[in-house]
């Protein structure tokens, strides 16, 4: 696999998750308990035998940078190839510049790699997909383009997302973008994986004539020209793009067999150390069907529920449907019912809070309820 | 070579035999404790909570996981450009090699190492003990007292002070007699295994030690007395807090439960003062919906689905439907299968316990446990599967090394 | 010196250094041979025992990122304190945000740290400078504020420059900033100490304010309320802001005092680590009074210069009073006077370049000339 | 733990006798080399542009620096979650503790930390060589060949062969006879001590040679003969390049010589096969105004204001003016003060050279050097003060402790 590249694109939108992306880019997210998204695709990665992975950061980077530091936990600490962080170039407008103007300006990492494929994907992916896989497939249909999905089993999609349609041979024959009326359960997972050539080539293009997004604007209406094929990846993958589905894919971490494949199956999901006890459970405590993260301490009760580090549950709190991040403070007798607490939140006692499961209730970082 | 202000040598050599099947493999301080930690995890914290960034470690016996564990110091902030942890084993000079005699020898062989420093203090430590201590403290009094040498000391009920080094000290905390292992103590006052010394006076006396060919070259027997008898500035540094000895099965086990307490003496989620550790990228730990937690830790990448009562469940260990698992620790990656039951037990590192087979099970009349262990607590070897349907009784300590014709007579 | 951070301002003006400053910050600028303007600013701070370290993001901060990773260099990579990066706030007009706005966005990082005093820097100076015992002065004096100046011997200052008049205590009685008539030759060196709790007063204060900078509006009108002393630095330093200072302070590193000053009288200035060769000089190489990088390969001559990491220097080629940065491509007979090659230049065979000690020739990153 | 296709076990253990006083306090593969490097930068490096990520250091005599040297192998990328670089001393099991008695025994001792990895093929390195090598080059041969061990062989002139062991092939590369210095050899193909091993058949024959205590359990005397001996499938791979055995002070000096050629036969400045090395942070070397630098390799920190010529000078390394320094070596540190003269020496890490100071003086009518060597090569000890006015004999090997009367006697 030292033959492909990654670069992780962090200059996605993301406003549809809300005040949990208002200081952090996407792929810092928290997830499931003790994970930011962008864990799954730099772990997936690396276990595929990746490298080089070059990060296009936008705005909001800081919490990002943070997690990743020099790249050590995934072992991209290295004295050649590595992880490189690309800056977007100087903004003109207050706009976002979009990504082939973030590739253009770091052209000369993309010309200095050494590897002659590059898989580009988003940062909100969360599934153990196999990228040497992948690439074994790109190779073997000699194609120009491969794009990664996944089949669904229904059609009622929720955009943003795209769908493509492809032949027997796995050839793309069509790709919509939130259709009103989709036909194809394939799901593009917005990653894919073409030569550094012909990537060179598009952001060359692309650039002197003031295009924004790689893969609508420059890939896309290249369908009649380029060989694009579909690589389906066939196990469990949740993508991240509003709040409902954050909460939905997150709850799907509850069911075991999804807890398994995710995090035990393949390679490892990998993320940054931090230094926390085992988890204490006192008497009395009534905990199910829950993930727990280390140095919560628990008395009260916790039900389909995620707990992210360090969170207390006191005797009388009841927590229910609901993911807690870091750090929760909450006052005794609490009770939260299909709720979100961003880190840091302080819920005075006795307070009792209730959202639904397709509007989850979301309490902002630091906030003090 | 910048010059340190403090040197600290811990003392992770020994075997820690009365641990049976436990360091068959492993050194005593890497032998996993408190559900993520290995025991040395606390003194290599307490050295980086009291800002001491400089530390060798002196192995002799089964160092592979200890240096693989301790690395170049990371999770202890020791990964120092100048100074951090360096792993110091027996070595072969110009005139042949010699293992460690004792924990002097030990130090004294590794004078160079100190020397490039050139330290005011030397800190000796030894990795076996479960305690949060600021060394820091200890040199601050060592320096009023004006002592050669401060021993820490902490008071333990007169009825086991013949299990210890015990110190007599004057109103000014000056140590006027040393007792090793007296029956008769005059004390209740026990030595920690924790001394600092000024670095001319342990140099000195290291190296009249070595050339005392009667000498066991020990701290405790030879080198403490022998400045006792030379009249030294010695001073007893009384510490107080939770300190134990983990050098026994039963006072492993006791460790461990004493941290299920309501209100742990030993406090592992103090902030202030945290114990680092490797830390391995595990999910957080599920707890099923037909679990039972209570009174107990869990770590990374357990998953429960049965009842776990009063006990430690270390990373990476599953407890299936139906199993319980009562005053019990399961060490890293055990599994136990649906309808097993353990009672008071240790089951070693990635061993596997079959379905409704019961460890520690009372034993019938006229049956005795197969190998007996002191307090009764039962002992399975790491990496072995216990066949389904097995009946061990309490007290056992299974290692299948001893024990060639298990499993198939005990099978119920 | 647990008790003292540091924060390194990076928000600071740097126009002055002209195509040196295009594509990086000003702390990124490469210097005296294998070094960058920053590493100067933080291996003092390190050197003093200061271990946490925050650095004011603003734009053009790939190269330093790079440079910098998560601080290892520096031994801060800790698990408590350390090296942070912290991000500008997103942007309202396209213009700079000033470093008040900076330091408010970043306010939680200066709350949770758990020193009492903040050494405020900015990242352009070139010394060798004991924090240490300025941080004992600013506490000797109980002073609100002290300012680290230089002595010059001269009145004849180049803008931008900061004066100060104390005295003999030490008190600063007046400060002004490129005084067309200066008295003074007290120069600041835009460093200050402070305690961290004026520090969030000033900049809660600012913020609210729509001030942009901590020294000029916030602290400076305060004069009359504040005590603000100044403390003297005895040694060498430079403080580079402009293309002009660039080069005379590079030049001075050739005076052997200069040289032994900077990198052995103290501690050491540490830098990222690269992989190159001894310095191989052929036979019949003529190198005299310069400073040079590892990897370079010389036949040729070389005077009164500074040759970055990777230059070679072929028979023919003479290079008298200019920088080279890294890997610089000379061909046969070049010839170089009063040049600063930036990094991967290419001189074609038989040119001669030559600048003028007060213009030298400036050639850009990546250049074919 | 994750297994892996190649384990490297690099035999670093050697005290490396024949380089005399430069192997007092350290092991031979930390002596340094050509500038900047230490002699087993070349093996490690190697191992890294190969793609070995699993290297276990198998260290016996003065390791401490070596130790301190390698960390966690940052510089060479074996700092990895899996595998890694690992040093591996002598250690004490359950029976009791064992120095490696030979090259094979080392290895025999910690095949423990080998399984571990269940790799498919294990890769034999010693420490003490200077070439580059692409490992995986010669994996892929092996192989190719089905062999269950292939030797790394490079043809050396005839009258060298007896110091080797030289391998005597068909036409297909399989080893048909072995030779281990010998006088009479039949072939110059000599090996370079770099074996592939099928992991299992390794195993075998290192359980048997254990077994055999007739055997000094050394791979070139006992386990290839007996693997040739029960015609196991073993292969020569025959390699190209630059390759230099540094054991003795005159190899060890012109290998280092052989660096300032003009086109150097081993490139150092090869961006596509670097030479990986601890690096500190020192400013770049100062070349002054009245410097002379001809034919030489300086590094970072050092300073040099009088005559360099066809010399090594290391980091830190100062020539002062007037001084000169011809075909020689000035380790890190050395200070050469004003009007020395050093020629065809090896200069130990941080000595000083006091002013006016000849080193190698060619020999009077009746004067012999104090303490011969071979090649008229003069070495002085490292961490020493030579005083001013000295004339130091060429071929002299200076160690205070073998010369205590120094340096009086000889102020001219």
């Amino acid at each position: 696999m030292r033959n492909l590249m990654g670069i992780i694109n962090l200059a996605e939108p993301s406003e549809g998750l809300g005040e949990l992306t208002q200081h952090r880019t996407l792929g810092a997210v928290p997830f499931g308990g003790r994970y930011r998204l962008i864990d799954f695709t730099l772990s997936n990665m690396v276990n595929a035998g990746i490298r080089n992975v070059g990060i296009l950061l936008m705005d909001r980077f800081g919490p990002l940078l943070d997690h990743i530091k020099d790249g050590k936990e995934w072992d991209l600490d290295r004295q050649r190839d590595g992880m490189f962080l690309l800056p977007p170039p100087p903004r003109e407008s207050g706009d976002g510049v979009g990504n082939v103007k973030n590739l253009a300006h770091n052209r000369s990492y993309l010309e200095k790699s050494r590897q002659d494929y590059v898989l580009f994907t988003g940062s909100n992916m969360v599934g153990n997909i196999d990228y040497a896989k992948a690439l074994g497939f790109h190779q073997e249909k000699r194609a120009d383009v491969t794009v990664i999905y996944n089949q669904t089993r229904n059609l009622d999609h929720n955009p943003p997302y795209t769908a493509v349609v492809t032949n027997e041979d796995g050839r793309v024959l069509d790709i919509a973008l939130n259709p009103q009326h989709c036909t194809s359960q394939k799901i593009a997972l917005n990653m894919y994986i073409l030569s550094k050539d012909l990537l060179i080539n598009l952001v060359d293009h692309g650039a002197a004539r003031q295009k924004r997004d790689l893969f609508t604007e420059l890939i896309m209406p290249r369908l009649p020209n380029l060989k694009i094929y579909g690589y389906e990846h066939e196990g469990y993958v949740g993508a991240v793009n509003s709040l409902k589905s954050y909460y939905q894919h997150s709850m799907e971490l509850l069911q075991p067999d999804v807890w398994q494949e995710l995090f035990f199956n393949h390679g490892q999901i990998r993320t940054k150390v931090k230094h926390e006890a085992p988890v204490r459970y006192l008497e009395g405590s009534k905990v199910s069907n829950s993930l727990i993260a280390s140095g919560c301490i628990i008395a009260g009760t916790v039900e389909n529920s995620i707990l992210f580090r360090g969170v207390q549950v006191g005797p009388g709190v009841v927590i229910k449907d609901s993911i807690v991040m870091q750090k929760a403070q909450l006052g005794a007798e609490v009770s939260l019912k299909n709720a979100i607490l961003d880190k840091d939140v302080t819920i005075s006692a006795g307070k009792s809070l209730t959202g639904d499961p397709r509007y989850p209730l979301v309490i902002s970082k630091l906030a003090r309820v | 070579m910048q010059k340190k202000e403090v040197v600290a040598m811990l003392l992770a050599g020994g075997q820690g035999s009365r641990l049976g099947i436990l360091t068959k493999k492993l050194a005593k301080p890497a032998v996993p404790f408190g559900g993520k930690y290995r025991i040395i995890d606390f003194t290599l914290s307490n050295c980086a909570n009291s800002g001491i960034d400089t530390v060798g470690v002196l192995t002799q016996y089964q160092p592979l996981t200890l240096n693989t564990y301790i690395g170049i110091g990371k999770p202890w902030d020791l990964d120092r450009h100048s100074g951090g942890v360096m792993v110091l084993p027996p070595y072969v000079k110009e005139q042949g090699g010699e293992w460690y005699k004792g924990t002097a020898n030990a130090v004294y062989q590794n004078l160079d190492f100190v020397s490039g420093y050139d330290p005011d203090y030397v800190l000796i430590l030894s990795g076996d003990h479960i305690y949060k201590m600021d060394y820091s403290k200890m040199i601050d009094f060592h320096k009023k007292k004006g002592a050669s040498i401060t021993i820490a000391v902490i008071p333990v009920p007169w009825e086991e002070t013949h299990r210890f080094g015990v110190m007599k000290t004057d109103e000014t905390g000056r140590i006027v007699e040393f007792q090793e292992k007296s029956k008769q103590a005059k004390s209740n006052l026990a030595s920690m295994g924790v001394y600092v010394f000024n670095w001319q006076d342990l140099k000195r006396y290291l190296e009249a030690d070595e050339a005392d060919p009667n000498s066991s070259n020990d701290f405790g027997k030879n080198v403490i007395p022998a400045m006792l008898g030379a009249r030294e500035p010695m001073y007893a540094f009384p510490f107080k807090g939770y300190w134990k000895d983990v050098g026994t099965i039963e006072s492993l086990w006791e460790a461990n439960m004493d941290l299920l307490a309501a209100d742990p003496e030993l406090k592992l989620n103090d902030s202030t003062w945290k114990i680092f550790a490797v830390n391995h990228s595990l999910p957080p730990q599920f707890v099923g919906p037909t679990a039972d937690v209570q009174s107990s830790l869990l770590s990374d990448g357990s998953l429960v689905m049965g009842k776990v009562h009063h006990s430690v469940i270390f990373t990476g260990a599953t407890v299936a439907p139906g199993a319980e698992v009562i005053d019990s620790i399961l060490m890293p990656g055990v599994r136990v299968e649906a309808n097993a039951k353990i009672h008071k037990a240790i089951i070693g590192e990635n061993t596997v316990v079959g379905s409704g087979t019961h460890i520690g099970a009372p034993p019938k009349a006229g049956e005795a446990p197969e190998l007996s262990n002191e307090a009764g607590i039962t002992v399975i070897e790491d990496h072995i599967t216990v066949p389904a349907g097995v009946r061990i009784v309490q007290g056992t300590v299974l290692s299948v090394a001893a024990w060639p014709e298990f499993p198939e007579e005990r099978i119920s």
